[in-house]
């Protein structure tokens, strides 16, 4: 049999059965199945020990920000992914969406097999075969430039291999597209520093974040780095990071900030002109200031600009004043915009003024060519578009959903009945596909080869965790494309790992590794990739030669329309995937469904009630949805969220919501888009429905739920350590106190655990972007309870994040809420059958085949933290591939509840019981810990004095929730910070 | 009233066959039995996810049906033992029935707990007993104490049921044929009314009386604890105890006036028995306890906003005033106004009057506890997790279903077991002596 | 030895009876009537009914078995659940007061049952079905030599019915 | 009455012991295979390890069976004309993994590591009997809760729910 690898015994595995390893199906049946089989393999995995999880690096490929990933693999399935320490983009971080790539790979509606329209104009299902000579075909008698490639931005091996794929057919146009594209930040980095690359946020070197818009915490060009660069800045109290948010309705990032400024939607680019023209005029920038862009301010006039934007004196002077005081203060523009020069012209004035203030100083990074701009520009796509038909006559789509996300000012339906032939390439069916003359399943990136380079120097390795799942006939894409090329009579080399292998070759001759290629090559594996980083060393220098004229503003509408995109479904890639529809928005708390955001007023004097249907209707297109009050948007304005509204693609995603990409306009007279502001006309249906929101209140109805600490108070006892919560309970109630001393030694006369585990939440740090609820429910087999379900307040989110506006101000609290783990467990004496009982580890067990479903517990329980199983929830085949078998699969009728995911504290044990020794601090991280990108999560053993979650609990911000109840919790949260001087 | 006609009274109900009109109310509650129980069925199918249940509020229908019934149950024991140990001899009439009431009552509220659980074929976990795995039952959890009580109460009140009706029983023997006479011979276990049974029943009735009186009383405390053991705001006081007992009893006296008015009304010659003098007893109960209530009602109130404990305050303050607003006035004007009108003796009096006022308190308790159990876990803690139930239709099924299988069996017990109580009824008439025969 | 079953339809004929009888020395073996008549019961057997200590003993047990029960499982493996002491006094106390009540009817009912010789035969000859009716009887044992006075102190008394029994 | 209720209690007594004695008959089946295999031939003739086949007990939680390659290591070698051994062959020729039955299976909320227990100096035998006797693979422990306490409390091995329970 020869040497045999990793890869071939994935081969064997999926050759054999669903269960060819050494033991069953844990997990994945329902109890008490009489007879269970257990299946022996075929040939022994070298180095694969049943029971034992196997990691394998990779790259995600979910947004252009390419993460790096580590996959766990159980018996040859993936069945977790997690952050990838050694990846600088990630460190060992990651997004719900990157979580959910899972839910992309088991995907029970991927395609199973090509599809072919055959004569009557039907979709079906064929042969591979026969579905590629269909595409041979068509592409042997069209003229090559004629046919056009629509993909990602690529990057890598990918990219540099379909080029030449293209160019060997003799000119195959490529045209890359990304609907979040980041166009105007080009555009306006181009105007001013000569070069169209992005200028990267150093937020470690920033002291002032302004943000005209940019939600650098959700989607903005890598929101896991930036949100772990904020959050690191945002808790250094000495050093913290005053944020100020300009927009017209607060999205997430803008819910951290410590100032709201609501301009009217789609001026704040003015604003930002004034703010420069201000600025430069006040003569306290130290740096030259060129002549073209002192004229090119002279453009924006105060009180017009102030008029139109409705933004106050007092508040401009604030945020005047803001940037005034700061050293390096970090402006940044608007998020969308593609090609939009009213956004370029915000981002113009944003990037001046971070150069001016800062200098050589200032908190921008060149990091060279990145994924972002190698997008085409709105205006290219729109001409591309406009040529169907006519210059292209083929089109290839890989891995796009042009028929859904393309605004529909691009007409793409029309112009597709124009095309000739169009292929897909693409792992899910999906608007597209159902359009399309031929459509190729292709392998999910979790299954498959790539590589990625999301900025210059960092190479990202895409390796396979398992064997593709049998379920889909799906092949590599790379492979088909070598297929193709083959018949077409093309060179192309004998696989695409083999490219990828020559690609890598290079970039090992690039870096100047002298090693041989395979110990290269085997450490990129290990290590996910080579990260070198950029050895740009190109200065921040302003040479702004022509800079584009300042547009005049649309005329006002009210009521106005902002689209903006969605933190969770992304630009609608993401709709498919369960967890993702499940997991509430983390500011309206809707999931599952579209909501138009309305101010509350604003709905009172329109006489709107939550959950009434109104026809929105733009220039564009016309859509129905329910309204959802939303406090923190400026009134007269309402909001929208991208990526709902599929009408094929898959049941998860199919018939859920409305697509905003239909109302998207034109700017005013050009071609390019209009994302904020636009004009828009309601009315009411009569019609009504319920609201799929998991939240219960908006507020903190005066409980102390979320605290807050002044930082000025806070610093005067930064370093001190408040006395532990025994000393202090010792202190305050000391006849209890010794009582619970004489009772501990009842308690556990065994055996004394040397461990109580404990997990310290820092609110300031928390942003409230939800991938701990999405890693929780990877780890612990949580099902998705759909939209109805939600809907009647049966959510199974083991951890949820509790949002309240601040009454006062315009903050957003964010509160992580999971098991307290009490030691005084109110639900653990209301058991009546000890399904629910305390470890000497000071954890709450929770026995779910113990549990006879009384739901006392849950009654008893004030953080309401438990979850009951109404139903036995299905996993559809192979969304079960995915469960841990670590964890049970729960039943109807059981309670369950967080366990800091005992599963791994268990193995860690394990491992230090084998190795003689105690778990060392750090070594356990249960799945919210190590996904927070924020890292505002820490979990450790309070009893080691020296633990890092010892120490938090005695730092001076904590505070317990529900403190007077006497639960004592095993769970600390940190103060939130408040500015004092804040007016 | 001579021996004679109460002997003949009483056994005309047991001996002569039921008319068309019984056993198509009997039909019709073993169709709601029947809907109950698919109901039931199609929720252990499916999972409890077919009830109105969700995340706050894990109790609902089921508890609220539960604590009604027990409730129900309460006035039968206080009848027949506490109105004993009182020697109020008025009670001797009502008592059988009201006793048989409570019975049925326990029978029907015990299914509940059962019905409420996620995974109700495991309803035996619940019993003491570690079935060869080690874990016995949680002794200190509240629910176990309800387990002890409501079984200790079912048992109790059945066997105190079955001694007092042991003479009538003999007495249904003696005069019947057929299988009727099989029947009664085997249930009277040959009880003759001779000095030896006699001497030992008296004293053994006192102390079953003396042992159901505080059992009464520790039942409903228990029930009540389920709620006030807990830290749910709006669940957690002390006052909960003896205002569950007084409610428990006022919903009971309610019961006895509204089985009790359409058995006089159907069978007039009880008419002798049940008379006005005691339904104006009853309503007098009603008054007393009613007003018990009320006042528990404002002293919650009080309580909650004088003790300064927001959250009990803001728990109270949604009760009236929130989502379940409706219920709450319900029950404020079913429990503590309605039964005002009985300060009038007219109204005591008035046939009408009584038995629109009794149906009225039973809906008004049904909803006192529905107010108590959901309105407090609906908002609690945290207002990021609050929830609103609202009653499926499975749930509703099911509590028709109760009422089906209550009044299944009281129908049942009526034509079957002596409903007046021949031997007490007997003792309150005075002696048959030649002395008065030949004065008369 | 005879016995006569005499009938009465009033109590103070029979109790006249009962006194006159008692008199001459006849043993009455048993009185029966429709409702309790403690005098004559109490007469016939002075004892005070042993069920108080029946029921005694019955709560006795009921409240060792309960506190065995709960203090034996809590301490056979002692589950900590919500910070409170394995042996937790107070619910203890609730499972015993039930426990109590509920051995202790049960120790009544079956006291009750052995002292009054339940479940028995009912259709022996010395019993009359209007016993449990509106008639009260006298089962006396009369030796063959007094028959005249037992049956004249009876007639006198205005028995109903005098039968003789087996 | 009294007889009728003692067969009453009888018969009530037999239906759960016959009951008891099925489900207790439940817990020593000895499945039937797809391959005849011989424990007692390979263990006690042929003097081989358990860990030689179940390689990854003291490694894992799971023991792990032996892969069809493994068992052909030898089978290359030894009487093709056996039955039990075509068997094995047809399915190395057809390149087939081999579904045993479970005769061990936990419940699927049941965390159980093998390496624990042998790091703990546990003899394979304790819990799965004398295995080298047996030539049919047979259960001859119940597995039940009480089973495994036993032997953690005699041995003060942990009894946190956790422990086991997941």
């Amino acid at each position: 049999m020869g040497e045999i690898t990793r890869r071939d015994f994935l081969k064997i595995l999926g050759a054999g059965s669903a269960a060819a390893v050494g033991l069953p199906l844990v997990a994945c049946k329902p109890p008490r199945s009489k007879v269970e089989k257990v299946v022996s393999q075929l040939i022994p995995a070298e180095d694969v020990v049943p029971g034992i999880p196997q990691w394998y690096a990779t790259t995600c490929q979910e947004c252009p920000a390419h993460c790096g990933l580590l996959v766990k693999v159980r018996e040859g399935r993936i069945i977790k992914v997690e952050g990838n320490p050694d990846h600088p983009v990630s460190r060992g971080r990651h997004c719900m969406r990157g979580e959910a790539a899972l839910q992309g790979l088991y995907n029970p509606d991927r395609l199973p097999s090509p599809l072919l329209r055959n004569p009557d104009g039907q979709l079906v299902a064929v042969e591979w075969d026969q579905a590629l000579q269909a595409l041979i075909e068509t592409l042997k008698q069209t003229p090559p430039d004629k046919i056009a490639w629509l993909t990602p931005p690529l990057t890598g091996a990918m990219e540099s291999f379909l080029r030449q794929w293209s160019e060997a057919l003799g000119g195959v146009r490529i045209v890359p597209y990304e609907p979040f594209s980041q166009d105007a930040l080009l555009s306006a980095s181009e105007a001013l520093f000569g070069t169209r690359e992005i200028p990267w946020p150093d937020f470690e070197k920033a002291d002032l974040v302004v943000s005209f818009g940019a939600d650098f915490l959700e989607t903005w060009l890598s929101p896991v780095e930036f949100t772990r660069m904020y959050a690191q800045r945002r808790g250094d109290a000495r050093h913290r990071l005053h944020h100020i948010q300009v927009e017209a309705r607060l999205s997430l990032t803008g819910s951290k900030a410590d100032r709201w400024i609501a301009p009217r939607p789609g001026t704040e680019p003015w604003l930002a002109g004034l703010l420069l023209r201000e600025m430069i005029e006040s003569g306290t920038l130290s740096h030259p200031i060129p002549q073209t862009l002192r004229a090119w301010a002279q453009q924006f006039d105060r009180s017009a600009v102030l008029s139109f934007t409705g933004v106050s004196e007092a508040e401009f002077e604030h945020l005047k004043k803001a940037v005034s005081e700061a050293k390096r203060p970090l402006i940044l523009g608007g998020n969308l915009g593609a090609g939009d020069p009213i956004q370029v012209t915000g981002w113009i004035a944003a990037l001046a003024l971070t150069a001016l203030k800062g200098g050589e100083q200032a908190p921008l990074q060149w990091r060279g060519r990145s994924s972002w701009d190698r997008a085409v520009s709105f205006e290219t796509l729109a001409k591309f578009v406009e040529g169907w038909g006519e210059e292209t006559e083929v089109l290839l789509v890989y891995d796009r959903n042009p028929l859904y996300a393309f605004p529909s000012i691009l007409q793409a339906d029309e112009a597709r009945k124009r095309l000739k032939f169009m292929a897909v390439f693409t792992p899910y069916p999906n608007e597209t596909a159902e359009a399309a003359d031929v459509v190729f399943p292709i392998r999910q990136f979790l299954e498959d080869w790539g590589d990625a380079e999301p900025y210059e120097g960092v190479y990202s390795i895409q390796q396979p965790g398992m064997q593709p799942v049998p379920h889909f006939q799906s092949q590599a894409f790379g492979d088909l494309l070598i297929q193709l090329g083959q018949q077409l009579g093309i060179s192309v080399p004998e696989t695409f790992v083999e490219y990828l292998r020559t690609h890598w070759q290079k970039i090992q001759k690039k870096v100047g590794d002298s090693r041989p290629f395979d110990e290269f090559w085997r450490e990129v594996l290990q290590k996910g990739g080579l990260f070198k980083g950029s050895d740009a060393t190109k200065s921040i220098q302003l040479q702004p030669k022509q800079l584009p004229e300042v547009p005049q503003p649309d005329p006002p509408s009210t009521p106005a329309l902002v689209v903006y995109p969605s933190l969770r479904l992304y630009d609608g890639r993401m709709a498919n995937r369960p967890w993702i529809q499940e997991v509430p928005d983390p500011l309206n708390k809707v999931s599952w469904q579209s909501v138009l955001e309305v101010h509350p007023d604003d709905a009172r004097a329109w006489n709107l009630k939550e959950g009434d249907v109104v026809r929105l209707t733009t220039s564009r297109g016309s859509v129905e949805l329910p309204i959802r009050t939303y406090p923190r948007i400026r009134r007269g304005v309402v909001a929208l969220a991208t990526g709902q509204g599929h009408t094929a693609f898959g049941r998860y995603a199919t018939g859920k919501g409305v697509n905003a990409f239909v109302l998207i306009e034109a700017q005013n007279g050009t071609s390019s888009l209009k994302w904020t502001g636009i004009s828009v006309q309601l009315e009411k249906t009569g019609r009504r429905v319920h609201l799929a929101h998991t939240d219960g209140a908006e507020t903190l109805e005066g409980r102390k739920v979320a605290q807050t600490i002044p930082l000025g108070v806070y610093l005067e006892h930064e370093g001190e350590l408040e006395p532990t919560y025994e000393e202090e309970f010792e202190k305050e109630f000391p006849a209890t106190a010794a009582f619970y001393r004489e009772y501990h030694k009842e308690k556990f006369p065994e055996h004394e655990s040397p461990y109580h585990w404990g997990l310290v939440v820092d609110t300031e740090k928390c942003v409230g972007c939800a991938a701990c609820v999405v890693a929780c429910m990877a780890e612990n087999n949580i099902p998705t309870v759909g939209e109805k379900l939600i809907v009647q307040g049966r959510e199974m989110f083991w951890i949820r994040i509790e949002r309240y506006f601040d009454e006062q101000s315009h903050t957003v609290h964010f509160i992580p809420m999971m098991c307290q783990q009490c030691d005084n467990a109110p639900c653990e004496p209301v058991c009546p059958v000890f399904a629910t009982v305390h470890s000497a580890d000071g954890l709450n067990e929770q026995v779910y085949n113990r549990c006879v479903g009384t739901r006392y517990c849950s009654n008893n329980c004030p953080y309401k933290v438990r979850r009951f199983n109404w139903y036995t929830f299905k996993f559809p085949e192979p969304l079960n591939w995915q469960l841990n078998p670590d964890v049970t699969v729960r039943e109807k009728g059981v309670m369950e509840k967080c366990t800091f995911c005992i599963q791994r504290i268990k193995y860690a044990k394990d491992r230090a019981k084998d190795e003689q020794r105690l778990v060392r601090d750090g070594e356990i991280q249960p799945a919210c810990v190590q996904a927070c990108p924020a890292e505002a999560l820490v979990f450790g053993n309070t009893k080691d004095p020296e633990s890092r979650v010892a120490k938090l609990f005695r730092n001076p911000r904590r505070y317990r929730v529900l403190e007077h109840l006497n639960t004592r919790p095993s769970v600390t949260y940190l103060k939130r910070f408040t500015e004092v001087n804040e007016v | 009233m001579t021996y004679r006609k109460i002997t003949q009274d009483a056994l005309r109900l047991l001996l002569s066959r039921p008319g068309w009109k019984y056993f198509a109310l009997q039909g019709f509650n073993l169709l709601l039995i029947g809907l109950g129980v698919t109901a039931f069925a199609y929720q252990v199918h499916h999972g409890m996810g077919v009830t109105g249940l969700n995340n706050p509020v894990g109790w609902g229908t089921y508890i609220t049906t539960f604590v009604f019934w027990v409730g129900i149950a309460h006035s039968g024991t206080l009848i027949s033992a506490i109105l004993y140990l009182f020697r109020s001899r008025w009670r001797n009439s009502i008592y059988r029935i009201a006793e048989a009431m409570t019975v049925f009552a326990v029978m029907t509220a015990g299914l509940f707990p059962i019905i409420h659980l996620g995974r109700p074929w495991k309803f035996y976990w619940l019993l003491p007993f570690d079935y060869f795995r080690k874990v016995w039952i949680n002794f200190r959890s509240p629910l176990i104490w309800d387990v002890f009580a409501v079984l200790t109460y079912l048992t109790v009140s059945m066997i105190f049921f079955y001694v007092g009706m042991l003479p009538d029983l003999a007495t249904a023997r003696d005069h019947s044929t057929g299988w009727r006479k099989k029947l009664y011979t085997l249930l009277s276990l040959g009880w003759q009314g001779n000095h030896r049974e006699w001497k030992h029943y008296r004293l053994s009735y006192l102390y079953f009386a003396a042992f159901a009186t505080p059992l009464v009383i520790s039942v409903h405390s228990v029930v009540s604890w389920d709620f006030a053991m807990s830290i749910v705001p709006g669940w957690h006081s002390t006052i909960f105890a003896p205002y569950f007992v007084a409610g428990a009893i006022f919903s009971g006296v309610a019961m006895v006036i509204t089985l009790l008015i359409p058995i006089r009304k159907i069978f007039p010659y009880l008419q002798d028995y049940f008379t006005i003098d005691v339904l104006e007893n009853l309503a007098k109960m009603l008054l007393l306890t009613g007003a018990i209530v009320a006042y528990a009602y404002v002293v919650e109130y009080f309580l909650a906003w004088y003790s300064g404990n927001e959250i009990e305050w803001a728990a109270f303050k949604f009760r009236a005033l929130g989502t379940y607003t409706i219920p709450f006035w319900i029950m404020i004007f079913c429990n503590a106004v309605f039964p005002l009108i009985f300060f009038f003796k007219k109204a005591r009096r008035s046939i009408p009057v009584l038995f629109v006022v009794s149906l009225l308190v039973n809906v008004g308790m049904w909803f006192e506890r529905f107010n108590i159990i959901v309105t407090s876990l609906s908002h609690d803690y945290i207002p990021a997790a609050w929830g609103i139930y609202k009653p499926s239709p499975i749930e509703l099924s099911i509590l028709a279903g109760s009422f089906g299988w209550f009044f299944f069996w009281f129908l049942l017990f009526l034509r079957l077991l002596p409903a007046l109580p021949i031997s007490e009824l007997k003792e309150i008439q005075p002696v048959p002596t030649r002395k008065q025969e030949v004065t008369a | 030895m005879k016995r006569f079953l005499a009938i009465f339809p009033y109590l103070d004929d029979i109790q006249e009876a009962y006194h006159s009888l008692k008199e001459q020395g006849f043993k009455i073996e048993r009185f029966f009537s429709p409702v309790p008549v403690p005098e004559i019961e109490d007469d016939l057997i002075p004892k005070p009914s042993p069920i108080r200590w029946i029921v005694l003993f019955g709560s006795l047990t009921g409240i060792s078995l309960a506190l065995l029960l709960t203090i034996g499982t809590s301490v056979a493996w002692p589950l900590v659940v919500g910070g409170k002491p394995i042996i937790s006094v107070p619910p203890f106390v609730v499972i015993t007061f039930e426990l109590m009540v509920l051995i202790g009817s049960i120790a009544n009912l079956l006291g009750l049952f052995g002292l009054s010789r339940l479940p028995k035969r009912v259709n022996e000859p010395a019993y009359d079905p209007r016993f449990s009716d509106d008639r009260f009887g006298l089962l006396v044992q009369v030796p063959p030599d007094r028959e005249l006075v037992a049956r004249e102190i009876l007639e006198t008394s205005h028995a109903e019915e005098i039968h003789e029994v087996a | 009455m009294k007889r009728r209720f003692g067969i009453g209690i009888f018969l009530f007594l037999l239906i759960v012991g016959i009951g008891l004695f099925i489900g207790a008959q439940r817990g020593t089946t000895a499945p039937e295979q797809p391959i005849p295999f011989n424990h007692q031939i390979h263990v006690q003739n042929l003097k081989m390890e358990c860990m030689y086949c179940h390689s990854f007990a003291d490694r894992s939680t799971v023991a792990g069976l032996p892969s069809v390659r493994k068992c052909m290591g030898c089978h290359k070698y030894t009487d093709p004309k056996k039955p039990g051994i075509q068997i094995l062959l047809q399915y190395w020729n057809d390149q087939k993994p081999i579904e045993w039955t479970k005769v061990h299976d936990l419940p699927d909320f049941v965390y159980f590591s093998h390496k624990r227990h042998i790091r703990a100096g546990i003899q394979c035998q304790t819990c799965h009997g004398p295995v080298q006797e047996m030539t049919v693979a047979k259960k001859v422990s119940s597995l039940g809760m009480g089973w495994c306490l036993n032997c953690h409390n005699q041995r003060k091995a942990p009894r946190e729910c956790w422990t086991c329970h997941k």
